[in-house]
């Protein structure tokens, strides 16, 4: 399984804090994912983690390019940070 | 020289400049230089009075980006402590948000840590920001002259 | 903008940088952004440890040349309020010497101005370190590094 | 009558800390004051006050060039700074 978490203004849009899903025999990396998430659920879902400054984690780590993911993966998507 | 002591926290509490200027020293007392900075919620923005905020983060991913922030300004400038505490949950203005202190036998390396670890926790660390005014709650926008200024280091 | 509030002290006795730090926000609670310097006496330079340190000042001349520093920094900056703590007479390693702290309501003015206090401070303010070892007393030298750093801004 | 200090290793090494100047009705500048002072005092002072790097200040503040001085006026000689 995959754990994916969304955060603030993308957590807000999508009305979903986490979900979880299943890594097939196939394998899958994170594009893949995303866009399984995107066929799932919709155009509202696509239009919300289709946007050019979503920040992508995988294991609590910002993404560089198009990791594969492996099973008890940890999944984020968020919009840019404002902290500090 | 031994390993600088690093510390994050990630907090609903309010929290004491002065006691943490004494813990960073703790252990090793002062020893040339410390620089802090503490971050306040703001009274107003982009004109608009500010009723109160809310800090949403990332609960393990924020301490993981702090601790490796921190480890990488170690590694640039010859550091004897740091610490951050940033506060979540619901603030309101003229609260303290975040504090960042560094203590080294350099001021230069001092005050450029200090800097250069705010302008991280700016532009990498998950927290985000909603006001609550009186029109309503907005999310904050990030700034882009946050991204230039961190993109400098 | 109203003018920023400024504030010089020149005292033998210690401070509290927390306290200090309440003070600067007295009467316009927090906003935005506080940058804070605390100084110590160093336990050893150039590979000598030191026993104490005196510090002498030019009394008059300290005050108002840190109030002339403070105010071309308010020129510099948007600042809300800047204030020096700087101690003299006899100083052991480990204890506060000089505390610089600067609010404003954005950090960037807050980090620079702190920074070129200081920077003036080790420059350009009169005061002037003797350092008592077991060798014996010494002058501290005035470094180099110093100015150029300075000269920068 | 003018005022003039002394601070730090100026101070120790001119084993005074401080002295005061009359005013000649002929005006007196700092080049010239500090030259009476050496002329007065001998080669030892010649060797304090004539450093490359002592500072020269008026009336508290650090003088630009050779300024005229003023009845009352205060001058103090002092090595480059060390504070902070």
């Amino acid at each position: 399984m995959i754990e994916v978490l969304f955060f603030a203004q993308v957590r807000e849009r999508l009305d979903c804090a986490s979900l979880t899903v299943a890594l097939p025999e196939s394998g899958l990396d994170l594009d893949a994912l995303q866009a399984q998430l995107i066929a799932e659920h919709g155009a509202d879902w696509g239009d919300v983690l289709g946007q050019d400054n979503i920040i992508r984690a995988v294991n609590q780590t910002v993404a560089q390019g198009n990791p594969a993911l492996r099973d008890g993966d940890e999944v984020a998507f968020y919009p840019p940070v404002t902290g500090g | 020289m031994s390993e600088p002591r690093l510390s994050v926290r990630v907090q609903v509490e309010d929290f004491d400049p002065g006691a943490l200027q004494d813990s960073l020293l703790a252990g090793a007392a002062g020893e040339g230089a410390v620089a802090t900075f503490t971050g306040y919620v703001r009274r107003s923005n982009e004109g608009e009075n500010i009723a109160s905020m809310r800090l949403e983060h990332y609960p393990g991913m924020t301490e993981k980006s702090i601790a490796g922030i921190m480890a990488e300004a170690a590694g640039r400038w010859p550091l004897l402590a740091a610490a951050v505490v940033h506060r979540v949950g619901l603030l309101v203005p003229g609260e303290r948000i975040v504090w960042v202190g560094v203590s080294s036998a350099h001021r230069e390396a001092a005050f450029s840590a200090c800097e250069f670890v705010m302008d991280y926790l700016k532009t990498s660390a998950p927290f985000w920001k909603k006001e609550v005014g009186p029109g309503g709650e907005r999310w904050v926008s990030a700034r882009a002259s946050d991204d230039a200024r961190a993109g400098r280091w």
